[in-house]
């Protein structure tokens, strides 16, 4: 394989983002045919790294060679010229406009019925079955990330960049994603496979890149184990998961949060929580698990009042808040951990410290300011720091801060640890647990059940809007394959 | 083939300030050269009038104008509230604090005539930049909109009353209202055409912007709610009332402008477009300029105050300057500004390989 | 009735203002807010005057055209390479260009007025019709309206897809500053005959609102142009045969806007027209925000 | 890195603002003496005349020292460009007259495009700039004008078209309705559907007296020759606004059939759109207004009114340089320019020689053959001789010309003729011997509007009727508050 000439090498790529070094020198090659694992945590450099090779960034020093041609890449369409494609964390698909259009903007072409007809056809061998003329806005997060992986497909690339793509999606969908890359990779393209799961990264790899802090720090062959890759990317700092779920303590008999016969609509008025009921008592931690797309998401935000209600009811302490907006709600007590820090989690434009500030019912002072940043780990440290300036994962922190502030009466969180690295991931449950612990009612909308099992007290698996069924068991994890099944075949 | 690059500059806070100040002087010496050139004026002549209008008083003029105006909207924009209406919304502050003077007993006591009226202009302010707030809120409009087009009606009904049913008995006929009391009035400083009492209240308003919108829980989500509205409601506050305050305060300030144009400088209801005079559109780049940061609006409102005596003083004693050579000079002043901010946070990159 | 709809559809006022409404949907769809347009048709009517002056018909249209897409060049190099807010662009860019207005007519005039070009109804009315269709063709069914449109949808998303969003945002305003420039020349050489300082001030802004009003659909914007315009221009007799004010009957268009504006948003109609959400957006490829 | 190039930036930046400081300062330092020499003062000379008789109370006027200056700068303010055409315009031609008639001391300037609210800021900066004499040509200018002139005793104001006057504030204006009057005679004689237009910017008294005139002007010959002669009035609420100006004019031509037009609106706007007409075969006239429009339209334009500043502006320049005028003594200084000043005239167009095309040549020939009576002698003449009588009538009012420009004289403008008592002059001859204002007229008081003594205390559109042979005073001009019964306006038709 080594004989073989590589289809594209990067050469000390070095990239400043104001005082933060994001990328210090980075050198790799890929090969026509492989599977190139790049591995790091949250603000490693891995994105920057992607984006650059996508002409998303332009580097400060260092160039990419492809084919021996010497460049740097200054607009994703040169990129996209070379055979280059990112297929990236979040769906860069455009809302407004249909399937069929966001393919031919990527084709650059007309959306004429010729381009409808192969679309349909290439969905259709892939085992999807989407109405190409739907806007971009009605698609679940499974579906738009499969269109934004069908559509540089479509163009036969030569390198496709995976930039934590697979991440979020469930287990079979996932699956299938994953066996589409390697198909693509059997084939002679070559990928680079961006991700934080060590596992993930073993599974398809065939070589694996280590970055920690913009430098790489590890080049391994295929056959390497979980551990070496580890301490490279974690350094000498250890890092623990040890979660010990409490014993039940409930503290009042009465529901700190109920739901009765709840009906949502989504976008098109198809019911996406239909008739579900459900109760939390303080001190709970409850987990509702499904695949995306089956109303987790939808549940979440119609308890936090963003999105209507259209039948049932809502009680909150036994005060109805069915129909309550979502400031008045919060105001009560109930705290919403969004999935999207950027888009809900936190203001970006305003300073950690005016975010914190408006969490916050009280006056913030400033050593509360900095006890909070430095629980939440955020870096860099500086409260007066825009936002918008800090790394995907820091914002996610900081979003939390608002669990921090008080002991509220109910927490409601929908996959607050997207986006997560594993170290910033369990702070985030070990807060869950811990606000439990203290007697909130703690309902974590999730889509991925690794991360619930160990902490909840009782499980509900949803599928197509409906709870099927809970689970309510001392070992959660005993039932793992029990759940697992339900998510996927109700 | 070279790669070009723009890329993100950061600079201290002082070089900053200090790189735009130096844009902005080699630009003025700039335009000095280049208007002497084309007009055939003594180089010496067009410097003199750049430094007095960059040192005379009577920026406070347009200051009195701009500055209340363009605080007012920089809050509304950095809520996400697109109030394109503050010119219409400055007539009908100049409408209430007419209607005040002239036609209540409260006109005619000292004093409290012009605070009274002002508080009533910037009522009617913040009132006729209601209905573009009520029917985004509960119709979802575009509210930039309905700002714009209801610019347009307030210069008629101005217009109306001051042809209908307000024109004056001793003013031959003219659209005009009579004078208003003296009482109302609001004196100017010697010499000059501004009073010192507004000036002090147009930056003591920008300073308390300044601390609402950086130092309360309010000001800070109204700030969020140009990022996100889902935040905002989720950190416990109302979203449509933190918009409606946006809008209201946006209204109320340029109404508070249309005030004191009324009680320093017309004395007494004229024509909405005259009244208007543009200030509620320059306002808007007045705010941008400061980067809708009420204190930075001060010296962008300052600038842009001088630059208004400028396209006057151009005109003045010199041959061959007419509005047209004079607005466009301003108009390249104020692209220079555009070019040094660019020029402060980014720079370009120009690879050969 | 139907007399009065083809007075309104040929009317050479009306036909200018149509097209400049759908310059400025090209534009606005691309993502730019685009308040610059004001200055740039009062400099270009005065250019399409004067060189019609010097330089015939034929060849001031080409004169017309040609320095109106180099104003909205100018615009255009602010707003994507110096990355300047465009609001406030457009707002400092018209004084610029106002002044340029006068600077052109004042130093090239020749005479006061020019004989205005006959075109009859059929022509004028085909014009406007043609460019409606054309417009709402490009920006629907062509690969290059696909990008304008995504840019304004979500410049960020448009530029992973592989599209230059600088580059279709110029050649928007190429497409755009085309139409305003032809409408300018109407004006001009159909319409007014004549020129003085800052002719045709305002209706850059008006255009704006016209385009705004019909959610910047160039289908959409070809009614609500005529209706505002049979509003603008036919309604002084109701001054005499009714004895309405004039200030009342000024106000007439703007009121009505708004109400057929209000009336289309409590119908279902507009959940199917989607606005350039990301209008104003200064577009930097590399900010970190999502 | 970033930190050593802010501070190499900064003391770079530090050096440029003081080397840029020193340039400033250099070049504004002389600027304060000629400051200085605004401020002389010296012994009153003893060459004055003074016309001035009190006749208004008025505050006792501040004394001033003054000298005249040896060279006299003016400043003029105007509230459009310069290239309107128009209003403006027109001011700037005046001014360019003087300033070269008197270009040995007179030193003039003038600033465009200002408003009233930004109008006290110029002033201040002319009088700063050593200006001393400030003419202010726009009504709105009025109440500005006059804080100024309370503010600076010393520096003369003039200002255009208002009524407040101070000890150094005089006014001036040039009235047309003469020959609006004149146009109407041809109006009335051209029309064939009897239907006559004017497109009216604002119904302010001044408009209101240039359409009656017009009116009067038209059913004078119209009647004669059996036509209804209506004059339908819009008005667009807009001193320049082109295109409203057109719609109008088009709503007049073609939902009220007319075929005639006049109007106040300070743009050729309606003279293109006759003109555009004409070339689609569709026969419409107009009056040119302000300034010289037959250029705009010359297949359509009949006529129109002329206005020439320079006759205002070089007489009170005269003046001033003269010592006549002084800070002090303007309390009363009121022109009132009509006809027979020169001011205004009649025309559509000044031919390079300086001479007036009164009545556009291709008309001529066809008012020549247009045969009507002399309503005031019963004498049968032509059209075209009866408005060349008219307008040597208007034209000779001897006796108030030197008196003229003092607003005492408007008392006596209404006085036709005054007896001597000496036998062998009868009667001496002071104001125009013709006036288009005289009884009987018939009329309505306009809606909102009631300063006039027919209106005063009347409700809308209450009936007027001014006896016959009864002359209109300046107050009566000046207040005009209705129209004559045969112009339809808003709703009365």
């Amino acid at each position: 394989m080594m004989m073989r000439k590589p289809f594209i090498e990067v050469v000390e790529i070095y990239k400043k983002f104001g005082d933060v070094i994001a990328l210090n020198g980075v050198s790799l090659e890929i090969y026509p045919g492989e599977i190139l694992a790049v591995l790091g945590e949250n603000g490693s450099g891995k994105s920057t790294l992607a984006k650059i090779l996508y002409g998303l960034y332009f580097p400060d020093k260092g160039y990419i060679k492809v084919d021996d041609v010497v460049t740097v890449f200054s607009s994703p369409a040169e990129a996209k010229n070379r055979g280059i494609f990112l297929v990236s964390q979040r769906p860069q698909l455009v809302d407004d406009m249909s399937v069929l259009e966001n393919v031919a903007l990527f084709l650059n072409t007309s959306p004429s019925r010729d381009l409808k007809k192969k679309l349909e056809v290439t969905l259709r061998d892939l085992g999807m079955a989407i109405d190409v003329d739907r806007g971009v806005y009605t698609l679940s997060y499974t579906e738009k990330q499969f269109i934004d992986l069908v559509k540089a497909l479509i163009t036969q690339p030569r390198l496709l960049i995976v930039d934590e793509a697979a991440t979020y999606l469930p287990r079979e969908l996932k699956l299938k994603f994953l066996d589409i890359i390697k198909k693509f990779a059997a084939r002679g393209g070559s990928v680079m496979y961006i991700t934080h799961k060590i596992l993930e990264a073993i599974e398809m790899g065939d070589r694996f890149i280590v970055l920690r802090k913009g430098d790489v720090v590890g080049v391994f062959e295929k056959g390497v184990d979980v551990t070496t890759i580890r301490r490279a990317m974690f350094g000498s700092e250890e890092y623990l998961t040890t979660f010990k779920r409490s014993p039940k303590k409930i503290t009042h008999e009465s529901f700190a949060l109920s739901v009765e016969n709840l009906i949502v609509f989504d976008e098109h008025g198809k019911p996406s929580v239909n008739d579900v009921s459900l109760n939390v008592r303080s001190g709970e931690l409850i987990s509702i698990v499904g695949i995306a797309g089956n109303g987790q998401k939808e549940l979440g935000e119609a308890i936090a009042g963003l999105r209507k209600a259209a039948r049932g009811r809502i009680m909150l302490n036994d005060n109805e808040i069915t129909h309550a907006p979502a400031s008045e709600r919060i105001k009560k007590g109930l705290i919403y951990v969004p999935e999207d820090p950027f888009r809900e989690g936190v203001a970006m434009g305003l300073t950690v410290a005016e975010n914190v500030k408006l969490f916050s019912q009280s006056k913030v002072s400033r050593e509360l300011l900095d006890a909070l940043i430095k629980k939440l780990d955020v870096n860099p440290s500086n409260p007066f720091i825009n936002v918008a300036k800090l790394s995907g994962g820091n914002i996610q922190k900081v979003s939390l801060a608002r669990l921090l502030l008080t002991t509220p009466k109910v927490v409601v969180a929908y996959s607050p640890t997207r986006m997560l690295d594993e170290r910033s991931k369990t702070l985030t449950l070990s807060i869950l647990q811990r606000l439990a612990e203290s007697g909130s009612a703690v309902l974590l909308l999730s889509e991925d059940i690794e991360e619930v099992l160990h902490i909840s007290t009782r499980l509900g698996v949803m599928v197509s809007g409906k709870i099927v069924r809970f689970f309510e068991t001392p070992d959660l994890e005993s039932c793992r394959e029990d759940i697992e099944k339900v998510m996927v075949h109700a | 083939m070279p790669k070009v690059a723009i890329v993100k500059r950061e600079l201290s806070k002082i070089a900053t300030a200090l790189a735009k100040v130096l844009v902005i002087l080699l630009g003025l010496l700039l335009a000095a050269t280049l208007t002497s050139i084309a007009t055939g004026n003594t180089l010496k002549l067009i410097s003199i009038t750049l430094f007095q209008s960059f040192t005379n008083l009577n920026v406070f003029v347009y200051i009195s104008t701009l500055l209340p105006t363009a605080v007012g909207l920089s809050l509304a924009f950095s809520a996400n509230a697109w109030n394109l209406g503050a010119e219409g919304q400055l007539v009908f502050g100049a409408i209430g604090a007419t209607f005040i003077a002239l036609f209540t007993p409260l006109g005619r006591q000292e004093i409290i005539a012009p605070i009274a009226a002002l508080i009533f202009a910037s009522f009617l302010g913040a009132l006729w930049a209601l209905p573009a707030a009520l029917l985004k809120m509960f119709r979802g409009i575009n509210e930039a909109l309905t700002t714009l087009l209801m610019n347009f009606i307030a210069y008629y009904v101005a217009n109306y009353l001051v042809k209908g049913p307000w024109r004056g008995r001793t003013v031959y006929g003219y659209p005009t209202t009579d004078m208003i009391p003296i009482e109302s009035r609001i004196p100017t400083a010697p010499g000059y055409s501004f009073s010192w009492y507004v000036v002090v209240a147009c930056i003591a308003i920008a300073v308390l912007l300044y601390l609402f919108l950086y130092r309360t829980r309010v000001g800070i989500a109204l700030r969020a709610l140009g990022s996100s509205i889902h935040f905002v409601e989720l950190s416990g506050l109302s979203s449509k009332k933190l918009f409606l305050i946006a809008f209201l305060i946006s209204g109320a300030l340029a109404g508070f402008a249309g005030g004191v144009k009324i009680l320093v400088y017309h004395k007494k209801l004229v024509e909405g477009p005259i009244v208007g005079g543009g200030y509620g559109f320059t306002s808007i780049m007045v705010s941008w300029l400061g980067g809708l940061n009420p204190l930075f609006v001060i010296p962008a409102s300052y600038y842009t105050a001088a630059l208004y005596i400028l396209s006057f003083g151009l005109q003045i004693g010199s041959a061959a300057v007419g509005d047209a050579l004079s607005s466009t000079i301003v108009g390249f002043l104020l692209a220079l500004i555009l070019l040094a901010d660019f020029l402060t946070r980014y720079r370009i990159v120009i690879r050969f390989r | 009735m139907l007399v009065e709809v083809v007075k309104i559809i040929s009317d050479p006022l009306v036909v200018a203002l149509v097209l400049w409404v759908l310059g400025d949907i090209f534009v606005e769809r691309s993502g730019v807010i685009n308040l610059a347009l004001d200055g740039i048709i009062t400099a270009a009517i005065a250019t399409a005057f004067v060189s019609t002056q010097n330089f015939g018909y034929l060849i001031s249209l080409l004169i017309t055209v040609t320095i109106t897409l180099a104003f909205a060049s100018l615009f255009m190099i602010f707003i994507n390479i110096l990355h300047a807010y465009h609001v406030l662009t457009g707002l400092a860019l018209n004084i610029l260009f106002y002044g340029l207005s006068a600077l052109i007519g004042l130093r090239f005039q020749q005479s006061p007025s020019i004989t205005t070009l006959n075109l009859n109804s059929l022509t004028l009315a085909s014009i406007s019709i043609l460019t409606v269709a054309l417009t709402w063709l490009i920006l629907y069914k062509t690969s290059i309206g696909t990008a304008i449109r995504a840019c304004g949808f979500n410049p960020r998303a448009a530029e992973h897809s592989g599209v230059k969003v600088w580059r279709i945002r110029f050649l928007a305003s190429v497409i755009g500053y085309i139409a305003v420039g032809i409408g300018s020349y109407i004006y001009a050489t159909v319409y007014r005959g004549g020129w003085s300082q800052y002719t045709g001030r305002g209706y850059g802004f008006l255009a704006i609102t016209l385009a705004m009003a019909s959610t910047w659909h160039p289908l959409l914007s070809y009614p609500i142009t005529l209706a505002f315009g049979y509003l603008y221009t036919s309604i002084y007799s109701l001054q005499l045969l009714y004895g309405i004010p004039p200030d009342v009957i000024n106000a007439i268009p703007y009121i009505a806007s708004i109400t057929i504006v209000t009336i289309v948003y409590s119908t279902p109609l507009h959940k199917k027209l989607a606005t350039p959400r990301a209008l104003g957006e200064v577009y930097f490829r590399e900010e970190r925000a999502a | 890195m970033a930190r050593v190039t802010s501070y190499v930036l900064a003391i770079v930046l530090l050096i440029i603002g003081i080397v840029v400081g020193y340039y400033a300062g250099y070049y504004t330092t002389p600027q304060k003496t000629v400051t200085m020499t605004t401020t002389l003062t010296g012994v009153p000379s003893t060459t004055t005349v003074t016309v001035t008789t009190t006749l208004q109370t008025s505050q006792p006027s501040t004394q001033v020292s003054y000298t005249v200056p040896e060279k006299i700068k003016a400043a003029w303010i105007y509230v459009g460009p310069v290239g309107d055409f128009g209003w403006s315009y027109m001011h700037d031609v005046g001014r360019r007259v003087v300033a070269g008639l008197f270009k040995d001391w007179l030193e003039t300037t003038y600033v465009e495009q200002v408003s009233a609210d930004q109008s006290p800021a110029v002033m201040d900066d002319l009088v700063r700039k050593g200006y001393t004499v400030i003419f202010t040509t726009s009504f709105d200018f009025m109440d500005q004008t006059y804080d100024k002139a309370h503010q600076y005793p010393n520096i003369m104001f003039f200002h255009c078209s208002g009524y407040k006057r101070a000890p150094n504030m005089g006014t001036y204006f040039a009235d047309l309705y003469q020959v609006y009057y004149l146009n109407g005679l041809m109006a009335g004689a051209l029309t064939k559907t009897g239907k006559i237009g004017y497109v009216a910017a604002h119904t302010i008294p001044e408009v209101i007296r240039h359409i009656n005139a017009y009116a009067i002007g038209a059913k004078e010959v119209g009647e004669q020759l059996g036509k209804n002669i209506t004059v339908y009035v819009i008005e667009i609420g807009e001193w320049f606004n082109p295109d409203k100006a057109r719609a109008a004019a088009d709503t007049l031509v073609k939902q009220f059939n007319v075929d005639v037009l006049a109007f106040t609106e300070d743009s050729a706007a309606t003279v293109e759109y006759a003109e555009n007409l004409y070339k689609q075969g569709k026969e419409v006239y107009v009056f040119s207004h302000y300034s010289p429009m037959y250029e705009w339209g010359p297949d359509v334009v009949i006529s129109g009114q002329l206005v020439r500043w320079e006759v205002i502006y070089t007489d009170i320049l005269a003046k001033v340089k003269a010592g006549i005028y002084r800070p002090g003594n303007l309390e009363n200084v009121d022109y009132w320019y009509l006809l027979n000043s020169g001011a205004v005239d009649l025309g559509a167009y000044v031919y390079p020689n300086g001479s007036i095309m009164h009545i556009n040549p291709k008309f001529i020939p066809i008012l020549k053959s247009i045969k009507v009576k002399d309503v005031l002698t019963g004498e049968e003449l032509t059209v075209y001789d009866l408005v060349m009588r008219r307008y040597q009538q208007m034209k000779e009012a001897p006796l108030l010309q030197p008196l003229q420009g003092q607003a005492i004289t408007h008392l006596l403008e209404s006085i036709e003729n005054i007896s001597t008592g000496a036998s062998h002059v009868p009667t001496v001859l002071i104001a125009p011997s013709f006036e288009p204002f005289t009884g009987p007229l018939k009329g309505y008081c306009l809606p909102g509007m009631h300063y006039s003594r027919f209106c005063t205390g009347k409700p809308d559109n209450a009936e007027v009727d001014i006896p016959a042979g009864e002359r209109l005073t300046h107050d009566d001009l000046w207040n005009m508050d209705f129209f004559v019964s045969w112009v339809a306006f808003q709703g009365r038709i």
